[in-house]
């Protein structure tokens, strides 16, 4: 029974981690904006499995929160604003997808050397697995952010970041606070999108090219 | 002999040397007139020259400072201070431990100092010119000068020059290189610091050439005749100093018979003589250089100097 | 209900209450009077800590930050009051803002609080996001478009920031878990503390990192503080005041409690040279920049950025007297930025700008002001009779007697930042006065009293506040 | 460490008056805000600075000679303490410095204040034309007459 | 800027007092804050702020070097403690022979840097004239000896037993320092840059009577060390009066004319008598002329020079007289510039307005003045007494005392034996004055008394235009020729004007500070070239910042997992 739930949770995980790069793959902000749904729903599954391996009943809540949150209300208010700003729908990037991917493979390679190795000690298996595969979904979050112009898509590379590390807290066994953090950070991406939208971003600028936010430093050093 | 003696010997001295400067000047140009072929003026003619400034009225400038009118008597204090303590017929006068060569030189130094000064006073251009020509002039000689000291100093071990001059007659020391250098540096200061021929024409009348005599042009009378006496008694100061330096035969050890006290003063006077005839010698063979080619003749006479002070470094017997 | 639990709960029932006032003026005073209740709190906790609990742990260390946290916030509340009259005057904050304000002062003082009090590293991340989310709102207040990109890269930074964080915290319990068990002992800062030893030395250093850079940011560690000087600059002054003099404070408070942990693990990554590396680079970098600021207030975010870097090259060195350096160091910057910010905040308003351009000859026009804000610019700059002097002197020469390449760099730097604040300096007190923007109330109360406070410190420390850094210095090792 | 305490090898009563001089000046530096307004104030500022400067000149000159008095006071490194000590060379150091005092301040008190010194100096040769016209200068030095005689 | 002044006669009175390395530097960078305040007194010239600003840049660099030093002094022991900060404990536990070195090249750039020894003295320029001038007196006057007492502290009392070669660099600096200083002196045409150059000169004086006192302390010969620090201790003390009384000169011209030009100054001392004669004191003093106390110090220095062949290192015994030569050379240059000082300020007629209309300076100045330069003519008269006073400060640092001075005959002083040289002061005044009055006499006696006053005769040109006198430029210009051409560039450039017009010609003459052309304006470059690269960090976007954290996290990553 032990390394069923091992193999199960190892393989949500490492679905997770697949549903990265295929984020960093989109071109297209709609399909974008799905594929991180699926995500969410991935996650949902792995922290209420975690839930039921730990029987920890708190995570039930966090699964739940994730599952409403992240695959309906953001999803949804995304591409509201899409529509609503009238964004046009192509995912600019700033290195062409090719290197970037190249780069997601290192980074994972990196996620996994530096996680096993150090791990190498007394830690269970499933906790050492869990985060391996949280900090390869953080790292390609962080990825996302840095090599994407659009201010939703780096809104969605923030989440997926935020993602692993949820999926991180709920890998470690007996967490305290995991609701609470992934309230709070529910909170903290409502307050992204509710600010981007109230402070009409796309009213101020022309495109929500992050780049264009900086056209308007001028004069000041 | 005891203190009465040495007091004796030394005014002696001081009044010998003052003396004796006009009959030196005297000497030189008498012998340049020959060499050049004139007749020249009696040997004597400068007692004359003071005798007669002495009894004119002098004229002041309407400008002229205080200062202008005190500057003679110092430049004369100074420089026939400096005069009386080199030692010309014996060594080991009394006051001889008062100064050493140093002190001598910042004695001539703080006579040219106010002898600049008051050829400012009166604020023409041509006091400015003398003043400004001998300030550069000073500004490489004293430093050569020094090196001097420095290497004689070290040869005798000493800077009094009562010692030195003692030193060099006793010890027998002998011929060496650094000795040689310091001499012909020497002679190249005294050139330059007396004015003489190719530093400065003494006997000139062209303000633009001239040195010396542009710091005086303003003076006259008695203040003039001052400061005529001050340059004798220098050219003698420096005459005197080769002669007891390099020249040390015939100086009366301290606390000597009159005999030898005589003896000594006959050797001073014929070393006058000499210095003087191979000083008109010099100075009609050569002519003026221009005011810019001084420097590097007096760098040479500082290089001259400092070669010698570490030559002797190096080896006691160089 | 223990003390510390009312220290929590005055900021935040002002915040509820100062949310419903809708008088500002009123408003005012009664920030004032929650600041000075809860700063009075403070001490009377300071003086008899209670036990380590599993929420709450008091000990030398941040007895210090909480004093002096409690102090400026006091200070600058009366500030607040008499600055925001003039804004309030002048129609840049209309009353709804103002409300906002000062209710967000308050969460924000309350957060300040709770991530000192606490024990526990997970509700000291929680409250470091809380003091991030109402910085955000609190710079962008002013809406003006700088106003909203300084705190939308402020944001993303941030959030960035915290995610590592967050990222270590779970580093820290999945190696405290196999020792200390399931629960809520993973995250107790002084049961850890105790067995660290047990721990997996490379999943320490893994959390070090992320600890490192995700607090990094909020200290304003070079590469990661590109956010402090727009934040620091776009926000109401006094809210610059109580960013550069204490957040940044409480966020090295913060990598502080990591580095004692890192350090008691024997064979794990030694601290030190990371921290001696990153504040050096923030203190090269920070000098070198200060000389081409046009922006008054983006000169001392740079100038914080300085100390800060200096502050961890401190405590990166560590020994008794470097770490005593630091925390003397912690203390004097604290008090001394928020004076020049006090008197930069009148400054600006005085003269109707923010561009030194616009602000010269300050000695002439406003005499007062000007040198109020001579004397605090050369504390800053580490002038004799300032505390900054003593702990620069004591720092310098204890990192020059054993590490030399570090002292020579470490000086070379200070050199740079003095002469680029002398510069800027002269600059505003000297020369012809440039046009008044109208009158000014100026808060001389706070700014000379911080100034009295440093200046004495700079010439004799009280022997019970020396005792009090010198047990803190023993205990961070 | 006790802050206060004096322990010294001998604290001379010549280091104890120096200190008290020296405190003495930061205290008139301190009266001299208020006083650098008044009319009278600079005089009374010089004037009392020039008298504690003569008062070190003389303590200085007689301690040249004495044992080294050192003194520890209260304000300085928390542990250190402010240590003071006169010695042979400290006499010299603060003969200088009680001289110049001594020297520099009754001449400040000829000296009218605010007298800002004329235009740049450094290379500026003198105009070739003669300085015809008048130069306004500042309070304390005479104004010129226009027309200067040739 | 009053409440200043007070203050930093403190600051100077507590670094002298110090005993441990904070007192010391709190009182010295006390000392540099209160100077800067007075330098910057009159901020409302832009020059002033300038000049103020690049001292308080030196004084920070001198006051981190210092802070270095005592750190190196304070690690001898056990790792830095605050105990090892006093004095005391850093004298009981010597730095280890290297620590000593670095000790050394530390001290020599922070009190260096206050002193103004060559490559550090460019601000010494700027901010002495800017100061008023009683402050301008002071700050060359008695700040730069804390200077240098703050050296000899470090140097010959905390940092142990000197290495044979400590000398060496010392004397390398001071050397080119004198004669460099004075050149600068020569090329200046305002009174108090001139005076403050000349303060460069005379530190070149003292330390290089300090690198002797070195050289022979560490190579076995401590009664000559003994005397070349007497020497270089006497001229810090001749220094401080005859340059106090110069500035105080300068200061009575200024408040009489309101002019520092010396191009635009003269004849004041038909105006000005009495200032003129302390004056004049002043130069003779500083131009190392024989009664006066400035010949006495440099008389020490040179006998100390002239000691050298006995030292058994080779190097030594070639730079000391290569040192001799450099400060013989400069003692005469001081003399050609406090000629033209004095020439052109107070000699010859008014070149200005101004000038003419001066009037005596007030009964304060006067008595200030008249008391310094009585108590220069006492210390050149009567050197015996103080070169026993200043025994008590040289014995701990050397080892040994001078011979004592006091009980000699005639009250000379004999620097190291009987037959090696004696200068008698008071015997050297008698006879000059002795001589002076004789001579007067004889003229009044036996020459003619009369005096008649006419128009100069000047060769038979009429009286011409008091700007025909030579200025201060056509005074160096010779000096300048021969000495200023390569290191200074010094350079002279006629403005004709186009034909027909009849404006006047123009002489400009043009000189630079080495030091400030390939030492400061470089770095000064370098720092702004950094500054523009560094700056574009700050116009950067988010997404390029997020770079930066990325990076950071990566690198460090790679580092844990490589190595950690």
């Amino acid at each position: 029974m032990g390394n069923l739930v091992f193999d199960i949770a190892h393989l949500l995980a490492g679905l997770q981690v697949l549903v990265s790069f295929l984020l960093l793959y989109q071109d297209r902000l709609g399909a974008l904006i799905r594929v991180f749904a699926l995500q969410a729903v991935l996650l949902a599954l792995s922290v209420a499995w975690q839930a039921y391996a730990q029987d920890a009943p708190h995570l039930y809540v966090t699964a739940a929160i994730a599952l409403i949150f992240k695959v309906l209300i953001i999803p949804v208010a995304l591409d509201r604003m899409v529509v609503r700003l009238g964004i046009h729908r192509q995912v600019e990037t700033v290195v062409s997808v090719g290197p970037t991917m190249l780069a997601g493979i290192g980074l994972v390679g990196l996620s996994l050397v530096v996680m096993l190795r150090v791990t190498a000690g007394e830690a269970d298996a499933l906790a050492r697995e869990d985060l391996a595969f949280a900090l390869s979904v953080v790292l390609l979050g962080l990825l996302m952010m840095i090599t994407r112009r659009n201010a939703v898509s780096q809104i969605i590379g923030f989440m997926s970041l935020e993602n692993g590390l949820i999926l991180a807290a709920a890998g470690a066994r007996g967490m305290p606070l995991v609701v609470e953090i992934s309230v709070a950070f529910s909170v903290l991406i409502a307050f992204i999108v509710i600010g981007s939208f109230v402070f009409r971003i796309r009213e101020r600028f022309d495109t929500v090219d992050v780049d264009a936010l900086e056209r308007f430093r001028g004069g000041r050093g | 002999m005891g203190l009465t003696g040495g007091l004796l010997i030394q005014s002696a001295q001081m009044a010998l040397v003052l003396a004796l400067a006009p009959l030196l000047t005297g000497v030189v140009r008498k012998a340049k007139a020959r060499l050049q072929r004139r007749q020249g003026a009696s040997v004597l003619q400068p007692y004359r020259d003071l005798a007669r400034l002495f009894r004119k009225e002098a004229v002041l400038a309407e400008n002229a400072s205080p200062l202008f009118r005190a500057a003679p008597y110092v430049i004369f204090a100074a420089t026939w201070v400096a005069a009386a303590l080199v030692p010309t017929f014996a060594t080991g006068l009394v006051f001889s431990w008062t100064a050493d060569l140093i002190v001598i030189t910042a004695l001539l130094a703080s006579a040219r100092f106010f002898l600049a000064l008051a050829g400012m006073d009166v604020g023409t251009s041509f006091g400015g010119i003398g003043s400004s020509r001998e300030m550069m002039i000073s500004s490489l000689a004293e430093p050569a000068m020094l090196m001097l000291v420095f290497t004689l100093a070290l040869v005798a071990r000493s800077t009094q020059l009562s010692t030195v001059a003692q030193v060099m007659l006793t010890s027998g020391v002998g011929l060496r290189v650094s000795l040689a250098l310091a001499l012909v540096a020497l002679v190249m200061v005294a050139v330059a610091e007396n004015g003489r021929i190719p530093i400065d024409n003494p006997s000139t009348h062209l303000e633009l050439t001239m040195v010396h005599e542009a710091m005086v042009l303003e003076y006259s009378g008695p203040h003039l005749a001052m400061i005529e006496l001050a340059g004798q008694l220098k050219l003698v100061l420096y005459l005197s100093l080769i002669g007891c330096v390099f020249v040390p035969w015939g100086l009366a050890p301290a606390g000597a018979s009159v005999l030898a006290l005589a003896a000594g003063v006959l050797a001073w006077a014929a070393k006058m003589a000499v210095g003087a005839l191979l000083l008109a010698l010099f100075e009609t063979s050569i002519a003026k250089m221009r005011v810019f080619r001084v420097p590097d003749f007096l760098g040479a006479a500082l290089m001259l100097g400092l070669l010698g002070t570490l030559l002797l470094f190096v080896s006691r017997s160089l | 209900m223990s003390l510390v639990g009312l220290l929590l709960a005055i900021p935040s029932a002002a915040a509820l209450v100062l949310a419903l006032v809708p008088d500002w003026r009123l408003a005012a005073r009664l920030n004032v009077g929650a600041s000075a209740a809860s700063f009075l709190m403070v001490l009377a906790v300071v003086r008899d800590p209670p036990a380590a609990g599993p929420l709450v742990l008091i000990d030398g260390l941040n007895s210090i930050v909480l004093v002096l946290n409690g102090f400026v916030v006091f200070t600058t509340s009366l500030f607040s009051a008499r600055y925001v009259v003039h804004e309030a005057a002048t129609g840049r904050l209309p009353p709804l803002r103002l409300r906002l304000y000062h209710a967000l002062y308050q969460v924000l003082a309350f957060a300040m609080t709770l991530a000192l009090v606490t024990n526990n590293l997970g509700v000291m991340w929680v409250a470091i996001e809380i003091a991030t989310l109402t910085t955000v709102v609190v710079v962008g207040l002013y809406r003006t478009h700088e106003a909203i990109e300084a705190a939308w890269k402020y944001f993303m930074l941030g959030s960035v920031g915290i995610a590592l964080a967050l990222f270590g915290t779970i580093l820290v319990y999945v190696a405290a878990q196999p020792v200390v068990g399931e629960g809520q002992d993973g995250m107790i800062w002084s049961v850890l503390v105790g067995k660290v030893a047990a721990f997996d030395p490379g999943l320490i250093n893994l959390a070090f990192v992320f600890l490192l850079l995700g607090y990094g940011t909020k200290v304003g560690l070079t590469p990661l503080n590109a956010w402090l000087p727009d934040a620091h600059a776009e926000g109401p002054t006094p809210v610059s005041a109580v960013l550069s003099g204490l957040l940044l404070n409480v966020a090295l408070y913060a990598v502080l409690r990591v580095k004692m942990l890192v350090a008691a693990h024997p064979d794990a990554l030694a601290p030190g040279p990371l921290l001696m590396a990153a504040g050096l680079a923030s203190l090269l970098l920070a000098g070198v920049m200060l000389y081409r600021r046009r922006d008054i207030k983006r000169l001392f975010a740079y100038s914080s950025i300085e100390h800060m870097g200096l502050m961890v090259f401190a405590f990166g060195i560590g020994g008794p007297i470097a770490n005593f350096a630091g925390l003397l160091h912690m203390a004097m910057h604290a008090l001394t930025k928020s004076a020049i910010y006090f008197a930069v905040g009148a400054a600006a308003q005085a003269k109707g700008s923010q561009r030194l351009s616009d602000i010269t000859g300050l000695t002439q026009s406003h005499p007062a002001l000007g040198w109020a804000l001579v004397a605090a610019v050369a504390a800053i700059m580490g002038m004799p009779p300032a505390g900054v002097f003593m702990s620069e002197f004591l720092l310098v020469t204890s990192t020059f007697a054993r590490m030399p390449a570090l002292g020579v760099a470490l000086a070379v730097s200070l050199l740079l930042g003095f002469g680029a604040l002398a510069g800027k300096l002269a600059g505003i007190a000297f020369g012809t006065p440039s046009p008044d923007a109208g009158p000014v109330k100026v808060a001389y109360g706070p700014i000379f009293a911080h100034l009295a406070l440093v200046f004495v410190a700079g010439v004799w420390l009280p022997p019970a506040i020396a005792d009090a850094l010198r047990q803190a210095a023993a205990a961070l090792g | 460490m006790p802050a206060s305490a004096i322990t010294s090898a001998a604290s001379a009563p010549a280091l104890q008056l120096l200190v008290a001089g020296i405190v003495a000046l930061v205290l008139l530096a301190a009266g001299a805000v208020p006083l650098a307004r008044k009319a009278g104030g600079s005089a009374l500022v010089y004037g009392a600075a020039a008298a504690i400067c003569v008062l070190v000149l003389g303590t200085a000159l007689s301690s040249l000679g004495g044992a080294p008095a050192s003194l520890i006071l209260p304000p300085g490194l928390p542990e250190l303490g402010g240590r003071l000590r006169l010695d042979a060379l400290a006499a010299v150091g603060l003969d200088g410095d009680g001289l110049g005092g001594a020297a520099a301040s009754p001449f400040a008190l000829g000296f009218p204040p605010g007298c800002a010194p004329g235009g740049a100096g450094g290379g500026a040769s003198p105009p070739g034309a003669m300085p015809a016209t008048s130069r306004r200068r500042n309070g304390c030095c005479p104004s010129i007459p226009p027309s200067w005689p040739a | 800027m009053l409440p200043f002044y007070p203050a930093f006669l403190a600051g100077m009175m507590l670094v002298v007092l110090a005993d441990d390395a904070f007192t010391f530097l709190f009182g010295w960078e006390f000392m540099s804050l209160a100077s800067f305040a007075l330098v910057v007194s009159h901020h409302g010239v832009a020059e002033n702020v300038r000049a103020g600003l690049v001292y308080l840049m030196m004084a920070a660099f001198g006051t981190l070097a210092l802070m270095l030093a005592f750190g190196l002094l304070a690690a001898g022991g056990e790792g830095v403690s605050l105990q090892a900060l006093s004095f005391s404990a850093m004298r009981a536990h010597g730095p280890t022979p290297l620590a000593a070195a670095v000790v050394l090249g530390l001290a020599l750039l922070g009190a260096g840097s206050k002193a103004g020894l060559v490559p550090l003295h460019v601000w010494l320029p700027l901010a002495h004239p800017a100061a008023p001038s009683h402050v301008s007196a002071l700050m060359s006057g008695v700040m730069t000896k804390v200077a240098v007492y703050g050296f000899i502290r470090i140097v010959f009392d905390l940092a142990g037993p000197p290495a044979w070669w400590w000398g060496v660099p010392v004397l390398l600096v001071a050397g080119p320092t004198a004669v460099a200083g004075v050149l600068y002196a020569l090329m200046q045409t305002d009174v108090k840059r001139v005076l403050a150059c000349s303060t460069i000169e005379n530190i070149g004086i003292i330390f290089v009577g300090l690198g002797l006192a070195l050289a022979f302390e560490a190579n076995g010969a401590p009664a000559v060390a003994a005397l070349a620090l007497t020497a270089a201790l006497f001229h810090v003390v001749n220094h401080a009066l005859f340059k106090s009384l110069l500035f105080f000169g300068a200061g009575a011209v200024l408040v009489a004319t309101g002019e520092k030009r010396m191009g635009m100054l003269g004849g004041l001392i038909h105006a000005m008598p009495q200032t003129a004669l302390a004056m004049l004191v002043g130069a003779a003093a500083i131009s190392a002329l024989p009664p006066l106390n400035g010949f006495v110090s440099e008389w020490l220095t040179f006998q100390a020079i002239l000691l050298s062949p006995d030292l058994p290192v080779w190097g030594l015994k070639m730079l000391i007289p290569a040192v001799g030569a450099l400060l013989a050379l400069a003692a005469a240059l001081a003399a050609a510039c406090f000629v033209r000082l004095y020439g052109i300020v107070f000699l010859g007629r008014p070149r200005s307005a101004a000038a003419s209309q001066a009037r005596e300076a007030d009964g304060f100045t006067r008595t200030a003045m008249a008391s310094l330069a009585v108590l220069c003519l006492a210390a050149g008269i009567l050197p015996g007494p103080v070169i026993d006073a200043l025994q008590g400060a040289v014995a701990p640092l050397v080892g040994v005392r001078m011979t004592g001075q006091g009980h000699l005959a005639w009250l000379s002083i004999i620097p190291v034996a009987e037959g090696r040289s004696s200068y008698n002061g008071f015997l050297v005044f008698v006879f000059i004055a002795l001589s002076a009055s004789l001579a007067a006499l004889a003229v009044h006696a036996f020459g003619s008394r009369a005096v008649r006053r006419a128009p100069a005769w000047d060769c038979g040109f009429p009286g011409d235009d008091p700007l025909a006198q030579y200025s201060a430029e056509s005074f160096a210009q010779p000096l300048r020729r021969v000495f200023g051409r390569s290191l200074f560039a010094a350079r002279e450039t006629v403005t004709m004007p186009p034909p027909g017009d009849m404006a006047p010609a123009r002489l400009s003459v043009s000189e630079r500070d080495p030091a400030w052309a390939f030492l400061f304006a470089p770095l000064g470059r370098a720092v702004s070239a950094l500054s523009g690269r560094a700056n574009a960090i700050a116009h950067l976007n988010i997404r390029n910042y997020l770079a930066l954290v990325f990076g950071a996290l990566v690198l460090l990553l790679v580092v844990l997992a490589l190595w950690a």
